[in-house]
């Protein structure tokens, strides 16, 4: 049923300075890499990637404007309206594999890393602008030590304050460049996901991004999420190399509530 | 016609969807068969519309096109409800200046049926030179949406003035040479004189009917689900108000007609064409049936007319009006 | 009051049915809880709608008595569609003058909640004489059933005329001195005027919605399923347009309001209430949940309002209207 | 759902002279005492009770009026419509029992007596106007020798034609009066119902009896098949002593489709 379910907001941390998480019970199940619609009354309802995939499941965001805002603003027992979860997750069905995550991108990634098959490695790559904004850094550190994760944990910002000066797409290029790498999962503002999805082209190595475009419906009617032919939400979010390659519109324009495309 | 890897039809659908037994006229236009998507669904970008025609309809409507783009309402702007689906996309488009590309791309796809071009307006003067860019970008017909506020009213629609449609229908009749078909809304005491309205406009057809007025409330938020509060009501629910309309027009009136409202398989189109429709629409049916359903919808048709001996799809337009007189 | 054996709830909602949570007051009516039964449904004879009040109701319309006896349309008379139910009983009734003895067989049960008396005529005379017949057999209110076809228009009812009804409502108000309720019909451009009207004729309250014209057809024997071919949509259906038509009159008149349309559980009661109803009126949920969905549809309220910290029901009326102005 | 299921006719014959029994192949499971509505397109639709109780299904009519006429006057191949079954059937707890019908009254009767529990014996009593009208007796008959069923079968005529002359609610009274009798079962004319009810309160036997009532829904939403406050099609069409005690209608009054009473 396509109507949003009221949920309770049951946690809010302030994840960085710039971002925030909020925990609320929602017992659908529902896989890294799908999305949620939120609905925060009064206000909007935006898709959300889900950060927690389990029966408490989390999102978190930055704000961008109104309904992140609101989404931020949230407190402990709020109520807000849930549906979905919605669109193609992430699939890991290889051994050695990179996750490259820029900002809120951060996400579907977290739990993609935490509950991928046993045995596989990941290179996992933080980007952000400052050193304080790394978004799940500190969870991605203690994963590695107390959950036994087999993780390689990277960082990138662009003032330089951790680990290398620059944009993420930099450390995918490298570990491309070296060799030994399955696939590579991307989520982030689109011209990361875009530099990932050259870096692969270029090393023809598989990749899976989780592209973002407007959404209304969130199941397939409304056209809004258009992208080159695609649906984002339905096809996607999450989208293999042979389909971004397809995509004029990747890393070129979107489109606005209206239809009509703009530069990204 | 390109289609993006993986859209290719199974051949049992592939087969249905090109049937002779399907292929029919809705006035002057040819159908491979007479599912058609309905404007609104999949119908902002012309990739989309091509892309309905792999999944296999007959030809495609476009989302309503304005003059100037518009962002619609805000989200929530659709909600499932019992038996539907309930929306207040609020018109949101791209506006006609930009449509013409998405038209182009659909156009040059060679796409195996019409594009008919969904356009509304506040006037006849803003109607006409809407269906003047429709034409020029390349559809084969037009429709016109008249559920867009009325002026003058309040809580109605351009489409329950009948002076007002008639009106709109002549202007736009007189400014292009393709077939004009006027789309007719159920929120009406009776909906046979709007219907006459058009076709004393001249209108080549009509299309029956829009979304029923609704509204959902979340008890728990204690506010309406829709950020427009009210909306429009679509999917199984209404098609037993479909239906209805059509039946009375078609008793009445002797013009192609469009049916839609709540059509999610083929026993529902049946429902359609025997009241009286020409061809089908189809929408809120890709909710639960997913892209494909055209394609199903399709194959339950020609199915159910091979098991009843029909020779064409033709046949069985009107067959439940009983003898006419 | 007398119960058939087996008719006693059993406790668990027998306390919810009376629970002072759900006492709630309709103009000047009182009732135990605001589940009110709708006319149509079992309010041919006496005994069923006493025993509507053993399974759980707050109060009971009756079904739509005219002055004299019809047999109505022909079966097949009702046909379930998705979301909803189709019927054309074509207000079959034994008349008003055999109907006094059966509401006398309500009074002598002393039944818990006041019985609303239903009529329908051709012009205000009729109703007016009705309205009397009505009150004297002991109703402790009237609704006035605008649904019968409009001798002026073809294909409209007389409840789509303003002035007709503000006629008929002034006419039966002059004739009683029992509150009025006005039902008003869903198939009309803007229920607004109508409900204005009703309201300057002088009417107590107003009852939204009467079902929506529609129309099912069986497509392998190729007619419609109703004798009278076209009918009235109930149900969960038509939910949202009942929920929207009380929430437009709600935001403008300052009339208590019985809402009716779709009601099938305790959340979709309360959407009605929040909405701007006083009460609401259950009908179509019958067939799924049987004779006890009186019982409970209260029963889910009373906890639901528990649940949310409410002191009594009529705290949630027009709580989705937001601020008022 | 309650919709008309179309079917085809699968068999037309003539029972008796008077009687028509129509089959056709309809799965939803049904039992002894409940009924359908059957679409007769352009004429109207009408309660019948199952005579055949399997996935092909009967039902035998009489010409009343009308729709029975259509109903008699059916084809094999014609198409016809099938909601239901409805009703609350017939329920055997008892070894010893009488099941007394006359003319169609015999329907419910026949899959009563041939799907009983084992062990159950029955008296049969047939009821007609002339030895050729009464319906099932051949059945009833082969029955007996064939099926290897528990019947002594009696049979009334009202012209003496065939057994007992006069109504067979005589042979309920004697059976009853002669003691051993569990239970008794009846369908039939009412005013036949009612004598069986007579006896079976005189003798304190416990009855059940299918009620005949005007009926629209079949589900119990539009009152018309009402019967001193109860349904027919819902709480019936088999009530039992209590029930039928209750009813000052019964025997005495029925209602026309406008719900005014008119003598039985
Ligand atoms: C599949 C998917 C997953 C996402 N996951 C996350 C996430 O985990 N964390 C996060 O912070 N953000 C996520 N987003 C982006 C988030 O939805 C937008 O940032 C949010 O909608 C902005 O709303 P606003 O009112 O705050 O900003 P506005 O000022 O309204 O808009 C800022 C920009 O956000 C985008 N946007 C606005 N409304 C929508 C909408 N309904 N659908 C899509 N984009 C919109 C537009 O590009 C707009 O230009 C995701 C988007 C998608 C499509
Ligand atoms: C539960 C039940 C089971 C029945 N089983 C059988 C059966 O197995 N065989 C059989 O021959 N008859 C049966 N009947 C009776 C049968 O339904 C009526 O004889 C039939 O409807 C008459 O219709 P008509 O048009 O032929 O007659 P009409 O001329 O229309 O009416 C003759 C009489 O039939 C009754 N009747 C008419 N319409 C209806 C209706 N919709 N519902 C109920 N009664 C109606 C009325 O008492 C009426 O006075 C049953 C009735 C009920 C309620
Ligand atoms: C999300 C949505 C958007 C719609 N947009 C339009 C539109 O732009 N123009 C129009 O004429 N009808 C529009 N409609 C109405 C449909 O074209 C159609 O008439 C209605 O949905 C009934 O058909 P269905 O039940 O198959 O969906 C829209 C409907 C929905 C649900
Ligand atoms: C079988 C049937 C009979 C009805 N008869 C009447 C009637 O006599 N008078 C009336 O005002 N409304 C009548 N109605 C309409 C109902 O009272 C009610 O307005 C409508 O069914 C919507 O409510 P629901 O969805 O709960 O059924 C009837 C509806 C049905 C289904
Ligand atoms: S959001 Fe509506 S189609 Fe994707
Ligand atoms: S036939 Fe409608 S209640 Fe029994």
């Amino acid at each position: 049923m396509h109507a949003p379910t009221i949920v309770e907001v049951v946690a809010v941390e302030r994840s960085t300075p710039i971002h925030t998480t909020v925990s609320f019970d929602y017992p659908a199940p529902a896989l890294p890499g799908q999305f949620v619609m939120v609905w925060l009354p009064g206000v909007d309802e935006i898709p959300m990637s889900l950060s927690r995939t389990g029966v408490r499941k989390a999102m978190v965001a930055r704000v961008r404007g109104d309904a992140t805002a609101a989404l931020c603003a949230l407190q402990v027992g709020d109520r807000i309206g849930i549906r979905g979860p919605y669109g193609r997750p992430f699939a890991v069905t290889r051994r050695r594999n990179v996750a490259v995550g820029g900002g809120t991108g951060m996400a579907p990634l977290l739990p993609l890393v935490r509950h991928g098959p046993p045995g596989t490695h990941w290179d996992l790559i933080v980007g952000g602008a400052t050193k304080a904004e790394l978004l799940y850094l500190d969870w991605a550190a203690a994963a590695v030590s107390d959950e036994g994760l087999d993780v390689t944990l990277h960082t990138a910002t662009e003032d330089g304050s951790a680990g290398t000066r620059g944009y993420p797409t930099a450390i995918v290029e490298a570990l491309l460049a070296k060799g030994g790498i399955d696939e590579v999962f991307a989520c982030g503002p689109e011209l990361l996901m875009f530099g990932a999805f050259q870096s692969c082209e270029r090393h023809d190595v598989p990749l899976q991004a989780s592209m973002e475009r407007f959404m209304k419906c969130g199941f397939g009617i409304c056209d809004a999420c258009a992208l080159s032919g695609y649906l984002t939400c339905l096809d996607g979010p999450v989208f293999d190399r042979p389909a971004l390659r397809l995509m004029q519109e990747f890393g070129h324009s979107q489109r606005n509530a209206a239809g009509l495309p703009q530069g990204i | 016609m390109h289609t993006l890897p993986g859209d290719e039809l199974p051949d049992e659908l592939a087969g249905a969807v090109a049937d002779p037994l399907l292929a029919t006229t809705l006035g002057r236009l040819r159908l491979r068969n007479p599912i058609i998507l309905a404007s609104g669904f999949l119908g902002e970008t012309g990739q989309s519309l091509v892309r309905c025609f792999a999944h296999g309809c007959g030809g495609v409507v476009t989302k309503s096109i304005g003059t100037l783009p518009r962002l619609g309402h805000a989200n929530p702007t659709v909600v499932e409800v019992d038996g539907g689906l309930l929306n207040a996309i609020g018109l949101a488009n791209p506006g006609m200046e930009h449509y013409r590309s998405e038209l182009a791309a659909v156009r040059d796809a060679q796409v195996p049926g019409p594009i008919i071009g969904s356009i509304f307006g506040a006037d006849p003067q803003e109607f006409s030179q809407l269906a003047k860019g429709m034409a020029a970008a390349g559809a084969d017909a037009l429709e016109l949406n008249l559920s867009c506020p009325h002026v003058k009213g309040v809580g109605t629609e351009v489409g329950s003035d009948p002076r007002l449609v008639e009106q709109i229908t002549a202007a736009t009749t007189a400014a292009v040479s393709i077939p004009v078909f006027v789309k007719l809304s159920p929120n009406i005491a009776d909906i046979l004189p709007i219907a006459a309205a058009a076709v004393d406009g001249g209108a080549a057809g009509l299309t029956a009917i829009n979304t029923v007025r609704g509204m959902a409330i979340d008890v728990r938020l204690r506010r309406p689900i829709l950020s427009h509060g009210q909306g429009g009501l679509s999917g199984p629910a209404i098609r037993p108000v479909g239906v209805a309309a059509v039946f009375r027009i078609a008793s009445h009136l002797q013009v192609p007609i469009m049916g839609v409202g709540g059509i999610s398989c083929g026993a529902d189109a049946l429902e359609y064409l025997m009241a009286g429709a020409h061809a089908v629409q189809v929408g809120t049916a890709l909710m639960d049936r997913g892209p494909l359903a055209f394609a199903h919808i399709a194959t339950e048709l020609r199915d159910f007319l091979r098991v009843e001996g029909f020779g064409k799809v033709s046949e069985v337009i009107g067959l439940a009006q009983g003898e006419r007189p």
